[in-house]
């Protein structure tokens, strides 16, 4: 089956037919592999847009409440019902309803068709985003290299919005975003492949699934290096949501609205959706990769879930752990917005300043430091390989089958791979 | 499904070429490369070759042609700066193109795939497209393959043969790309910073 | 001792030693670049200098002495060896054979370290050499580790004279490895060389603690030359070369350390070489002296003479041989043999075979070249070759020249290179070759030695120079060791060597205070009386004095430590002469030069200290060093007082006897000779002693007739010997015969040579000139018409051709691509039309 | 399900591989030039990755793919230098301006 759609819940029930005891009574029939497939991505995109929609809404009202709160302000407690939430039910409203217009001076297609871009490319990226141990939509290979690459697609929607709106506030503010953004995907990659180093995988789901057991086995209390990274990790994604200190595309002050100056109506309020949703997503991330994921981080309770033969047990973890996930994420956004009310914009050299001559040198010196702990600490495991790396690796792969098929043929011939991982001294340079 | 999906990806991959070459708009050009670009990507992904997609989406999509909007912006002396191109040039250009495309497809075509295959076969002794080691099921797990591949360990080569020297991979290679990258960051800086001439040279 | 206990103390022996070796290598590299840049990066110290590089040096030095000092000690703790003396040596030598485990070896050795008496004891070993009677001519001495299987190493351990038992050797590291060729820096360390170590660690230490004293006058920015006059009645004047100086002084105690470690032949050959330029160096300090540099080049030319023959030496060495190292005592590689080992049997002797085509001696080796041997005539050869290398660097006669005219440069320098350690190395190499030398090369070593020390006492007898005596005093003194072990007693000769080192170097130093207290006044017959400005040079002058003329309290027989070395060279001389009758000179001229010897040493003493000053100038202006040139002396003269006392140096020196000496042997191959035994030279000690010891006494006292008490004129003889005194003072008219000899005839040859060159060569190639200019200006007109006018046709039409491609460079990168796309499809469309698919 | 055999890969990297050059023919953009060269390579990456599928090739078709791809970042990188380096000069980026070498 085609890797694009592998699944590893939904779909496999699929294909071969729903058997669960909780299903019994409905008695579906195999509906064959491509009937499955495509059922599994409805019901996971059904899923997903659910909640592509409900942190963006969340998120717009809580950071009414907490700059409300921070500023001193009482209107936003007071108004929209109770805490206010329903002001963000009425302002979405009120967008929708708005005349859908562009300048005489945009480039139309391209007017029309950022937002979308940016949309897109934030709710595919939720694809890869494990919120329970297997339930993720796409459980890849390459699953935080691809959620990355498509993360950087959002960037290139806000430029083509600022480009194409003919005003020279938004080309300036599309400008600083792609200059912001491509020197800012450097330490966000550098970090976020610490994890991966250690974890050995670039698959979200086995990453978090590492960090299982007490919480110190989360990767921020790996090491020093990890513990250092994921502060760095937080600061750029901040940077790379456009978040204040960081929010120069949209700098008010200077730019009028930046790229979105002349985006009205529903256009811009998918913007925004697209925002908060990827504020979400990257505090998930940084759950995930540092802080132990949809673990609760207490042992005997993840444990408990997890070692139950009981597939309802199992559910009841899992469920558990998509709420621990949550509220984890959920903590980060909230810094993120205290962040942004309680900081001042930086200027964009200071920007620039701050990702080329302090966070690039420091990601890097924190990724070698990470390494180097990972090669000399024992009994860890660094980048699936044991020290000494080159073609001890072949070893590792022996004893740690990435595949059935690889075991299979592998394990008739130990002979063989004891001759090579001789010769991996050499190659390797530990001799 | 397969013929489905080959469908679509090859189409936008097809179309955003061809609307790359006819639009007159860089921005524009830019956006249908990104189209081109990622369906080729989706096309990556068909063919197993996930780690290769998921960098083409990384690097060109997100790298590259970000890059070059960049560059269209810094070197934009109007709004919406086109240049045009003279419909001649067009059509010699789709002329000769159209030659070209015939002719490679002509030649794919001829090419007797199965047959090939054979001769490769009789001559390695097994089939050349079932390699031990390597992933038949075709699932995609490539990563941890060209991680090692490049680090100098060829799973795919190595495993199950008794082999008295191991390959070596693509160690070198991937060094030799590091140490490029690195000159070429310094090069694209150097060439690219502020330089205020005194006086252009009019001839020349 | 135990494989493991030889391994465990060949490493320690090794890494002291190469520190001791290789520090003043970094200190020599420190000096020179620091000082060199230390005043370019430092212009606040404008006109001030720094004595850093001085300290550095003796810190280096100093450090290599202390290092020395304990690892002497851990040898002589690990190997456990019993002193003898030389009457001792032979009985030890072959007692092993018959009592073994009584104990009175060791019983008797310890006798001696305490009690110094040969007389006392004399008695005592005749009778034990006759309980165990041995014949010298076939004589098996004592045997030494090579070829042993391990029982019987170890039934001779602590076996006071198995010399390799107490020899560690092996590789510090190997540099190269041709085929057979192993070049490798090795090291050979045994009582010798530990010895040589400390002698020279020591006396350098002294003379760089004197030299910060005596160069103290170049710790400046300007220093004026007084000795280089420039056209308009002005000296030269040049910054100050203190730096340059002690970090030459440090590359030389480098390479003589290295010279004295060197493990074999060639890597001696290479220090040799280093010690040669050290010594150039040093000796053209003053470069712009134009005296200074013509000796500088003097002393090197010569020394080359020697060297070519050292060559020729180990060209053959290696021709035979097959190897450059001296012996391998490790007993775990008994296979791997040295030269000695080859050379000599486990009896020290020579295997020499009459075949028709002459004399052969086979060597040993490895079973499967047991055939292996090389023609007598040519080991006789390489001998010789060596001695000769070993004859210019000790200054040997002929090439003796060179020594008087070093002494242009420091004093300090002079009492080092020139007296105590450089021109020592011949004799010391002398000695760590000898099991290579055959009778006839040992004949030939103890005339030359012989020769050699009559023309220099001689000559010092009429010297004026206070430094110029003392050179020729050395030359004389190295002539006595080189007759000492030419005439079989090796142990003489280094026991003489290193006695000699400590009182000559005492004596330079001396010299060097008077020169510096008397503002560089070298000629003696300016000073006069200055016993009273210099107090302490004065009476270590005369401790160095009655050391070197060998005086002693006749009765109770104790001297200073020139008494007992050169006792036992006359000694070594009197048995040799008892042996072979028809070189009686061997004996006589030694015993005559003693008194020579004693004579002008204590000219220069009275001519220099006592008396009435003879210029009142020098003498008002003369003054006492200080105290950094002072302590130097009075440690150098406690060691020229002491350093033989108890006769403890000697039986350390024997130590590393080679094993044939000890009982002597005769030889009749190409000259009939009979080489004294240990018992030998013991019985005739007394005798030969009081008789050199009446020579120094009436030497010395005659020097106080003439010169002290002024009862004779020396003016008066002097003229009714003019001719003689004449010949002396032209030295042997050795520099005339040179200049006659080789010089002059180089002259006329050179003549010949231009004038050849001008009248033949030159016209020669005029003609062919003339001839090539002809036939290249029929060349020309050929080049001009025919091969011009190609080349332009060819020139144009390239020319034209592309004028007319011009309009395909459009300049257009969109054409070149299409250029580039159309250019591939006619390329497939080629390929297609003439490769067509089968 | 049906295969797509190479043949359709082939196809698509031809296209790919002459909208190109088509493109590096025609755009007067010197921006649009180095897009054409993206989609050259491209082209040639879509044959090496379908090789490794179908082909002999394994996994060196996508270690070739994957150099060329990071290789190409670096030549847009460089490129763009030159083009901003060519703007500096000449105030645009027509490629056609260019022709300072003509014969």
């Amino acid at each position: 089956m085609m890797p694009l759609l592998a699944t590893e819940t939904i779909s496999e029930l699929l294909r071969e037919g729903i058997d669960l005891p909780v299903f019994d009574f409905w008695d579906i029939p195999p509906i064959g592999e491509t009937g499955a497939l495509i059922l599994a991505a409805i019901v996971h995109v059904a899923l997903l847009a659910g909640f592509f929609g409900l942190p963006a809404f969340a998120g717009i009202w809580a950071e009414r409440k907490v700059s409300a709160r921070i500023q001193d302000r009482l209107g936003p407690t007071r108004t929209g019902g109770r805490f206010g939430w329903l002001q963000s039910l009425a302002d979405g409203i009120k967008l929708l309803q708005k005349e859908d217009l562009w300048p005489n001076a945009a480039d139309s297609m391209l007017f029309r068709v950022a937002p979308y871009v940016v949309v897109v490319s934030s709710f595919a990226a939720f694809l890869f985003l494990p919120f329970s141990d297997g339930w993720v939509a796409l459980s890849l290979d390459v699953g935080l290299f691809l959620a990355l690459a498509i993360l950087s697609l959002e960037v290139l929607g806000i430029i083509l919005a600022g480009y194409s709106s003919g005003s020279k506030w938004s080309l300036f503010g599309g400008m600083r975003e792609a200059a912001q953004m491509v020197s800012y995907e450097v330490p966000l990659g550098i970090t976020a492949v610490i994890p991966v180093l250690i974890a050995g995988s670039m698959n979200l789901n086995e990453i978090g699934r590492m960090q299982s057991g007490w919480f110190w086995n989360w990767f921020i209390f790996h090491d020093p290096f990890t513990f250092l990274a994921f502060f760095v990790f937080f600061t750029v994604t901040l940077a790379s949501n456009k978040r204040a200190p960081f929010d120069l595309a949209e700098a008010e002050s200077e730019l009028v609205g930046g790229f979105h100056t002349e985006y009205s109506g529903f256009r811009w309020s998918v913007f925004f959706l697209a925002e908060y949703a990827s504020m979400y997503f990257v505090s998930a991330l940084g759950v995930i990769l540092f802080l132990g994921g949809w673990w609760t981080g207490i042992a005997p309770i993840d444990n408990f879930f997890r070692a139950s033969g009981d597939w309802r047990v199992n559910y009841l973890g899992n469920v558990l752990g998509f709420a621990v996930l949550l509220i984890k994420s959920s903590k980060l956004v909230f810094l993120q917005i205290w962040i942004r009310w309680t900081l001042p914009r930086l200027r964009i050299d200071q920007v620039m300043v701050t990702c080329l001559k302090y966070l690039v040198p420091i990601s890097c010196f924190l990724f070698l430091g990470a390494t180097t702990w990972s090669l000399l600490a024992p009994g860890r495991v660094a980048m699936g390989m044991k020290p000494g790396l080159g073609a001890r690796a072949i070893e590792a792969a022996v004893e740690t089958p990435a595949t059935e098929s690889e075991a299979a043929i592998v394990r008739p011939v130990d002979d063989a791979h004891v001759a090579m991982s001789d010769d991996s001294s050499m190659i390797g340079g530990a001799k | 499904m397969e013929l489905l999906l080959f469908t679509v990806f090859a189409a936008a991959a097809c179309g955003g070429a061809i609307a790359v070459v006819l639009s007159q708009n860089v921005v524009r050009m830019a956006f249908y490369l990104v189209i081109s670009l990622g369906s080729t990507a989706g096309l990556f992904f068909m063919l197993n070759a996930d780690f290769v997609g998921a960098t083409q989406l990384l690097i060109y999509v997100g790298g590259t042609v970000v890059l070059l909007i960049f560059g269209v912006m810094l070197t934009a002396s109007g709004p919406f700066l086109t240049i045009k191109s003279s419909p001649g040039d067009m059509v010699q250009a789709i002329l000769v193109g159209a030659l070209f495309l015939g002719m490679v497809v002509v030649t794919v075509l001829q090419v007797d795939w199965d047959g090939n295959a054979a001769k490769l076969e009789s001559r390695y002794g097994v089939s050349s497209l079932e390699r031990p080691g390597y992933n038949q099921r075709g699932e995609g797990h490539t990563t941890r393959s060209i991680g090692a591949a490049l680090l100098g360990a060829r799973f795919d080569k190595d495993l199950g043969k008794n082999r008295e020297q191991p390959s070596t991979g693509y160690l070198l290679p991937f060094e030799i790309v590091s140490v490029h990258l690195l000159v070429v960051l310094i090069g694209a800086a150097y060439l690219a910073r502020a330089k205020r001439r005194v006086n252009v040279p009019s001839e020349f | 001792m135990t494989p493991e206990a030889y391994i465990q103390t060949g490493t320690t022996l090794k890494w002291l030693l190469g520190i001791a070796w290789l520090l003043p290598l970094v200190g020599f590299a420190v000096e020179i670049f620091g000082g060199y840049w230390g005043k370019r990066f430092d212009p606040a110290s404008n006109g001030k200098k720094t004595k850093l590089a001085a300290y550095m040096a003796v810190f280096c030095i100093g450090t290599g002495f202390l290092l020395s000092l304990s690892a002497f000690f851990i040898w002589k703790g690990a190997t456990d060896v019993q002193l003898v003396t030389a009457a001792h040596a032979a009985e030890h030598g072959e007692s092993h054979d018959g009592d073994h485990g009584d104990g009175h070896d060791h019983h008797d050795g310890h006798d001696h370290d305490e009690g110094h008496g040969h007389d006392a004891e004399s008695g005592h070993d005749q009778d034990e050499s006759h309980e165990h009677p041995h014949s010298n001519e076939t004589l098996p001495p004592a045997d030494d580790v090579r070829g042993q299987s391990p029982e019987e190493a170890e039934d001779h351990e602590g076996h006071g004279n198995d010399p390799y038992a107490a020899a560690f050797s092996g590789t510090f590291y190997e540099l190269a490895h041709f085929g057979d060729l192993r070049i490798s820096i090795d090291y050979y360390i045994d009582g010798l060389t530990l010895l040589m170590f400390c002698m020279v660690t020591l006396i350098a230490t002294c003379i760089h603690i004197f030299a910060i004293g005596y160069m103290s006058d170049e710790l400046t920015e300007d220093y004026e030359d007084h000795f280089v006059h420039l056209p308009g009645g002005k000296h030269f004047h040049r910054p100050g070369r203190f730096y340059r100086f002690f970090a030459f002084l440090s590359l030389f105690s480098f390479s003589m350390l290295g010279l004295v470690l060197a493990g074999n032949i060639f890597q001696v050959f290479v220090f040799w070489e280093l010690v040669g330029v050290c010594s150039y160096l040093l000796i053209g300090f003053y470069v712009e002296r134009h005296s200074a540099s013509t000796a500088a080049n003097k002393a090197f030319i010569m020394n080359r003479v020697g060297d070519f023959g050292f060559l020729i030496g180990l060209m053959i060495l290696w021709t035979y041989f097959g190897t450059f190292q001296f012996a391998n005592t490790d007993p775990q590689a008994a296979g791997d043999l040295g030269l000695f080992q080859m050379a000599r049997d486990s009896h020290g002797q020579l295997d020499v075979v009459d075949t028709e085509e002459g004399k052969i001696v086979h060597l040993r080796g490895s079973p499967e070249d047991s055939e292996r041997s090389i023609p007598y005539w040519l080991l006789i050869a390489a001998g010789i070759g060596i001695f000769g290398g070993c004859i210019g660097k000790s200054a040997q006669f002929p090439l003796q020249p060179w020594l008087p005219d070093a002494m242009e440069g420091p004093t300090p320098v002079s009492a080092l290179v020139h007296s105590a350690t450089m021109v020592a190395a011949g004799v010391y190499l002398t000695g760590r070759f000898y099991p290579m030398f055959t009778p006839e090369v040992l004949l030939t070593i103890a005339y030359i030695g012989c020769i050699t020390l009559f023309i220099g006492a001689t000559i010092a007898v009429v010297a004026t120079d206070i430094k110029r005596v003392l050179a020729y005093s050395t030359i004389s003194q190295l002539g006595y060791m080189m007759l000492a072990l030419g005439v079989g007693g090796w142990g003489a000769g280094l026991y003489h060597l290193i006695t000699h080192a400590f009182f000559k170097s005492l004596m330079f130093l001396c010299s060097g205070s008077v020169i510096h207290g008397c503002h560089h006044e070298q000629e003696m017959t300016k000073m006069g009386g200055l016993y009273k400005k210099m107090p302490i040079t004065c009476w270590t002058m005369f401790i160095g004095v009655v050391a070197i003329s060998g005086l002693a309290i006749p009765v109770l027989n104790v001297g200073l430590a020139g008494f007992y070395s050169k006792d036992a060279i006359v000694a070594s001389g009197l048995a040799f002469m008892s042996g072979n009758a028809t070189h009686f000179l061997l004996f006589f001229v030694p015993l005559v030069t003693a008194g020579i010897t004693a004579f002008y040493m204590f000219r220069l003493w009275f001519m220099t200290f006592a008396g009435p000053p003879k210029d009142q100038h020098v003498y008002d202006h003369a003054h006492e060093s200080p105290s950094v040139m002072t302590v130097p002396l009075i440690i150098l003269s406690i060691f020229a007082i002491g350093c033989a006392w108890f006769g403890v140096l000697e039986g350390w020196i024997l130590t590393s006897e080679p094993t044939h000496v000890a009982a002597g042997g005769t030889s009749a191959h190409h000259v009939a000779l009979t080489l004294p035994s240990h018992d030998a030279i013991h019985g005739v000690h007394h005798t030969a002693g009081t008789a050199a010891l009446f020579a120094a006494v009436v030497g010395a006292a005659l020097s106080a007739v003439f010169y002290w008490k002024g009862l004779v004129d020396p003016a008066v003889i002097k003229r009714s010997f003019s001719g003689v005194h004449h010949f002396l003072v032209e030295k042997w008219q050795f520099d005339n015969l040179y200049d006659v000899m080789f010089v002059r005839p180089v002259h006329v040859v050179a003549r010949w040579c231009t004038s050849f060159d001008k009248n033949v060569l030159d016209a020669f190639l005029h003609s062919l000139s003339r001839m090539t200019v002809v036939a290249s200006s029929w060349d020309r007109k050929f080049d001009e018409t025919f091969v011009d006018g190609l080349v332009n046709i060819v020139g144009t039409s390239t020319y034209r051709v592309g004028r007319s491609l011009q309009v395909v460079q459009t300049g257009k990168l969109r054409q070149y691509i299409m250029f580039i796309a159309l250019g591939v499809l006619g390329l497939f469309v080629l390929l297609f039309m003439f490769f067509p698919r089968t | 399900m049906e295969g797509v055999g190479i043949n359709g890969y082939l196809a698509v990297g031809a296209v790919l591989f002459v909208c190109g050059v088509i493109c590096m023919a025609t755009k007067r953009n010197g921006i649009g030039v180095l897009m054409g060269v993206e989609l050259v390579l491209n082209g040639a990456n879509v044959n090496f990755v379908a090789f490794s599928k179908f082909g002999p090739l394994g996994l060196d078709g996508q270690i070739a793919s994957l150099f060329v791809i990071v290789l190409a970042a670096a030549e847009a990188a460089v490129a763009l230098a030159i083009v901003l380096n060519f703007y500096n000069n000449h105030l645009t980026i027509d490629v056609d301006r260019a022709n300072e070498l003509q014969g």
